[in-house]
């Protein structure tokens, strides 16, 4: 487990922008909580794979992104699309299969996008998405306008092969593209370090010439003040770079599966002691960021949006089965 | 014989489990394969049974973990990698195809490449677009593979065990639904199923309903709902695709002079051409009304249950293809 | 409009070279496409004219630019990746088919794919088995992809640039032996050529021949042959898979009451299946015999010529086919 | 380039075993010479991928092997199937597309495999052989006799995802798979260093976790004790490594394309000063393993043989038609 940083007493970014990431963040847990109660309800098809405790890292890098910056995600999607910007209300229909999801009901859980907030798709293969990402820093490079990519993908995905095709061209060509891992320990069922040769990915990327580094990702701070510095550097035609950040999911790999069987008590505990929402809020209330009565505030806004989403969505038609073949080609 | 009623699922796990006690070469690889006894259980206890030298957990590299396995099967052992999804066959498609289909060809008969690979097929799980494709039709356009198909856990079983023991590369298609919801009887007894056998699953003389896979279950049920209209269907799976049991298709159309083909892979430029080409072929002086094919529907699978549904071919679609072509008789 | 003879390699790079003065979005990305002129000259001269902006030497890492191809696409460029052999389309098939394809689906329509994907196909240079496939039908059995697979320099001119203006998707086939070899009448001027329009290459009442990419032209010799036998063979070119013209195959079909299907694709589950179904099941009452479907034999490619070319569907296999049609007219 | 090696003036091997390696090398040259001229005749069909200007990376590493080892090889394989025991009669055969050639005429120039030597084929798939050399290793591996496997490619390989999805696997289960990289500076007619990000494959190697060294791939002992090195450690359980070997071809990437389009001529000349045949008879002249007059008599030998391989394969027949469908399945 890394070590965790301690904060400067200066924080990075003004008293509103730091109240946002904590919305954000607090939004993400109480949307997966919302998923996990939705599932459990029979009120989605599918399955639903969660991010709570996981916040930091989405919402610490999205901190450093523009509106026309875009992202590419996973199956483990939602805190991303939250961080960039998405809105409750379309992601919860979209969960639920109905045609007031961001995707019509198409996509479904794994498949959430908003094109028009730089929200190119979650994606469903893993590694998937990071092809996607390097087109859209070519784009990116092309058009001139500083905009940058951003690639999220989890420790499983270190091991496909198109990351190591991609960085090479990354690099050649100085495309302003941040992969952004987050590893939560584990690839499905499997230790993270079972599965991954050597020092992992930090060290691999810098053998392919990127700027990398390590940090807790349970440290939304730490997280934005790594993502920012690349990311600037990428606008400014630096090239590509990877920030992998350390993290733990506190549910299963999907909901119904507790994710206890090849996780120890203690690994779990030790991770929940560690959690990014309460350690972000002591900083912001120790720097007078924000009031304690601000965040029950908060807390209480966001539930009620989420339940309000839900019950829109519930209400919400299904697609309708006419529509089955529209969409496949433009 | 005496039987027992086991899943689908239940039905692989027991064909692995005995012929990685007969065979030392034998081994098992993916992802979550091991400790954990795979995502769909079908590996559940051979960890524990054979090792984590036999049963192997791999990275997330479909790629890498299937090339070796080629490699493996080439210098003499019989790898049995799962592809968890069957939508992931795109990762490894070259060491399937450009490497163990082609090996022993461009040796001029030099090597064997033992090699089976399981792969799940089949939507109607509300997994969307990259979790519920079928693509059976692809590996069966690929000369050095064998292709197999099964719909009950007796065929499974039987079938998977001719796998283990054959010296080419066979790609093995699990339909995902069937694991759990599909039970049937297996005997205890050992057998095995050879491939390029059709097997009828009803017998009938009005129409033959040809399906593969999990399409046999709706099929069987449209067959028995027909029988109370009086129209006497015979339900035909061929099982394999590669090798395709062509005489037993075409038999049966030249004696009910139709055909329904049911497939849930896309039906375009897919299983269900194949067989209705073959058998208009086979059949042409029987054929009293054209060969119905219902494949799914040519769209990225959506997620939404009945948008999905309405791409997967069912029991009503089946009903009404055997009235347009007894309701159309042209002979 | 004024004419000239230009081979198939000179009317793609014209295409290109048109195209990419027309749309700056466009560029072309592949293996040795920039300073080296691309290994069979079809993009030669335009980095000299564009730059090495927009004709771009990649790594040797097809599943990479291809990956990062589709994702310029979603954001407003217009790719043209290059797959330099088809038979790599295996190593980029989950960008191609899990991700181009479905993009714009699994978005509910936020998103165009615009990439064009040139792939060539075909055999009958001794190149072995991993250089001489032909993977259209793959392709075919992939909603959300068109595919074109031209024959003559002109098809393949404003078949490409349709590609290079279409909204989606498009993998489009390039026979390699014609690159050089074939030569045709390209105008001067500009135009285009829609999707979805079967060619008539020949007219002819007595059975219809139905040919993809360069098999075009064998069918053309054995026509030629055929009506020196007093036989008059219609020859048709689908021209694009997806969207398929059935209705001109259908219709001409219906006319002569007998088809042959000329493909270089394997013919085992691939296009002839397809292309037969379709028309078995549209030309029913209008068929004297069976379908003939003649694609490639189903073994992985042979090197040595005699072998490699008894693979292949030629002159006299057709009217081989045609005879066994009219010997064996029924009705 | 890089700095040439001064020999020890220790031999690592006894005489008889360096004449061999010595006649090795010369039977790549000659063999490529002949095939070029073979091609030139249109006595063979398709294209041939000549490596003469590489002998010594083959040679170097074959010599650290034993018959029970195996290798992979890519197209432009000859050299590596002579350095392993390949015999040049059913080699010339094969290229000139007989049924007396070693895959009866069905594999071709890229494709020749003598699986009873433990060569598992030439491939056409640039990386393609890099899962079968894996799995090779994983058959070792599970026999326990200690031997190894040996993966040939050419650094346009290097991009290919395929190398690091089966290194880290290597590396995880400690596979005896040895990487070897010639490095020819091109792949087809683009340039190295326009294609590779980064320091190159031993940084990224060493990132994967494994042992990785860079040698004058021309130097045919420098080569071989690395490799004898690395074969050793992989035989005793130590894992995987890679070796990368910096040569060049003297031809163009294929017969019928002189090369020298996008190389210039004192690249060439450069390169052909430090040609590996010389530089080695030398040091065998030197150290008194062989004699000038050896070194005639070799070359005749070879030369005749060659030209007998030629005459032999032009009388043999092609295949039989009726064989085209056969060994498609066992
Ligand atoms: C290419 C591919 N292989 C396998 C899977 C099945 N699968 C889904 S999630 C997952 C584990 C991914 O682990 P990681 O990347 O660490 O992400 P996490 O689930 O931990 O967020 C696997 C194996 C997949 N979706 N895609
Ligand atoms: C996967 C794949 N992509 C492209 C090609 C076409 N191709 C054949 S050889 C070659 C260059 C290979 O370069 P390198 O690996 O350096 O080997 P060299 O030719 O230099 O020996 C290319 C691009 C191929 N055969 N396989
Ligand atoms: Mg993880
Ligand atoms: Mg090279």
């Amino acid at each position: 487990m890394p070590a965790r940083k301690t904060q400067t007493a200066i924080l990075p970014l003004p008293p509103d922008e730091l109240r946002e990431l904590y919305r954000k963040m607090l939004t993400i847990r109480i949307f997966e909580e919302t998923v996990f109660d939705v599932y459990r309800k029979g009120l989605m098809p599918g399955l639903a794979h969660l991010s709570d405790g996981q916040e930091a890292t989405p919402v610490g890098v999205c901190a450093a992104l523009r509106l026309d910056d875009t992202i590419t995600s996973t199956h483990r999607g939602h805190g991303h699309i939250i961080a960039k910007g998405g809105q409750v209300e379309p992601m919860m229909a979209e969960v639920m299969g109905k045609v007031t999801g961001y995707c019509r009901g198409k996509g479904g859980e794994m498949h959430i996008a908003d094109v028009s907030l730089g929200i190119l798709g979650a994606n469903g293969i893993v590694g998937g998405g990071i092809g996607i990402a390097a087109g859209s820093a070519f784009t990116a490079k092309r058009e001139g306008k500083g905009r940058v990519s951003v690639a999220f993908f989890g420790d499983g995905a270190i091991n496909q092969g198109i990351l190591y095709e991609t960085a090479n061209i990354a690099v050649l060509w100085k495309l302003p593209l941040i992969y952004v891992c987050e590893n939560n320990q584990y690839t499905e069922f499997t230790n993270y370090h079972k599965l991954t040769s050597g020092e992992g990915l930090v060290a691999r990327a810098k053998a392919m010439g990127m700027n990398a580094l390590e940090v807790d990702g349970n440290d939304v701070l730490a997280v934005y003040q790594a993502a920012h510095e690349m990311v600037e550097a990428a606008r400014k035609g630096k090239g590509p770079a990877t920030l992998v950040c350390q993290t733990f999911r506190y549910g299963g790999h999907h909901v119904g599966e507790p994710g206890t069987a090849y996780r120890s008590k203690e690994e779990i505990t030790e991770w929940k002691a560690r959690d990014p929402i309460p350690a972000f809020e002591k900083i912001l209330l120790n720097h007078k960021v924000i009031a304690p009565s601000d965040i029950e505030t908060m807390h209480d806004q966001i539930h009620t949006q989420l339940q309000e989403a839900v019950a829109t969505a519930q209400e919400a038609p299904f697609p309708e089965v006419k529509e089955v073949g529209e969409h496949v080609y433009a | 014989m005496s039987m027992r009623e086991l899943t689908f699922a239940q039905a692989i796990r027991e064909a692995l489990d005995e012929e990685l006690a007969r065979d030392e070469r034998i081994f098992v690889l993916g992802e979550d394969v091991g400790a954990w006894g795979g995502v769909f259980r079908c590996t559940e206890g051979l960890f524990q049974k054979y090792g984590a030298e036999r049963i192997i957990d791999t990275p997330l590299s479909e790629e890498g973990y299937i090339g070796l396995a080629v490699g493996a099967a080439m210098t003499g052992m019989h790898p049995v990698p799962e592809l968890m999804f069957g939508d992931f066959i795109t990762l490894a498609m070259d060491q399937i195809v450009n490497q163990a289909a082609k090996m022993r060809y461009m040796t001029g008969g030099q090597v064997q490449v033992p090699i089976t690979i399981r792969v799940t097929m089949g939507g109607g799980r509300s997994s969307g677009g990259q979790h519920s494709q079928s693509w059976h039709a692809w590996m069966a356009h690929v000369p050095g593979l064998k292709v197999v198909v099964p719909s009950t856990p007796y065929d499974a079983k039987g079938l998977l065990k001719t796998a283990l023991r054959e010296p080419n590369p066979v790609v093995f298609f699990e339909d995902k639904v069937m694991y759990s919801k599909i039970k049937g009887p297996v005997p205890e007894e050992e057998y095995t199923i050879p491939f390029g056998k059709a097997d009828v699953k009803r017998e009938g003389k009005d129409v033959s309903l040809i399906a593969i896979s999990r399409m046999v279950h709706p099929t069987l049920a449209a067959a028995e709902k027909l029988a109370a209209e009086g129209i006497s269907a015979e339900v035909i799976d061929p099982r394999t695709l590669t090798p395709l049991d062509e005489e037993t298709l075409i038999k049966s159309v030249a004696k009910t002079g139709g055909a329904v083909i049911i497939d849930e892979g896309y039906n375009h430029f897919g299983t269900t051409a194949e067989l209705a080409a073959t058998i208009a072929y086979g059949a042409f002086d029987f054929l009293d009304a054209p060969i119905e094919r219902l494949g799914a529907m040519d769209v990225p699978i959506p997620f939404s249950p009945q948008l999905e549904f309405a791409t997967i071919p069912d029991e009503a679609a089946i009903i009404l293809a055997v009235h347009r072509i007894l309701d159309g008789r042209r002979r």
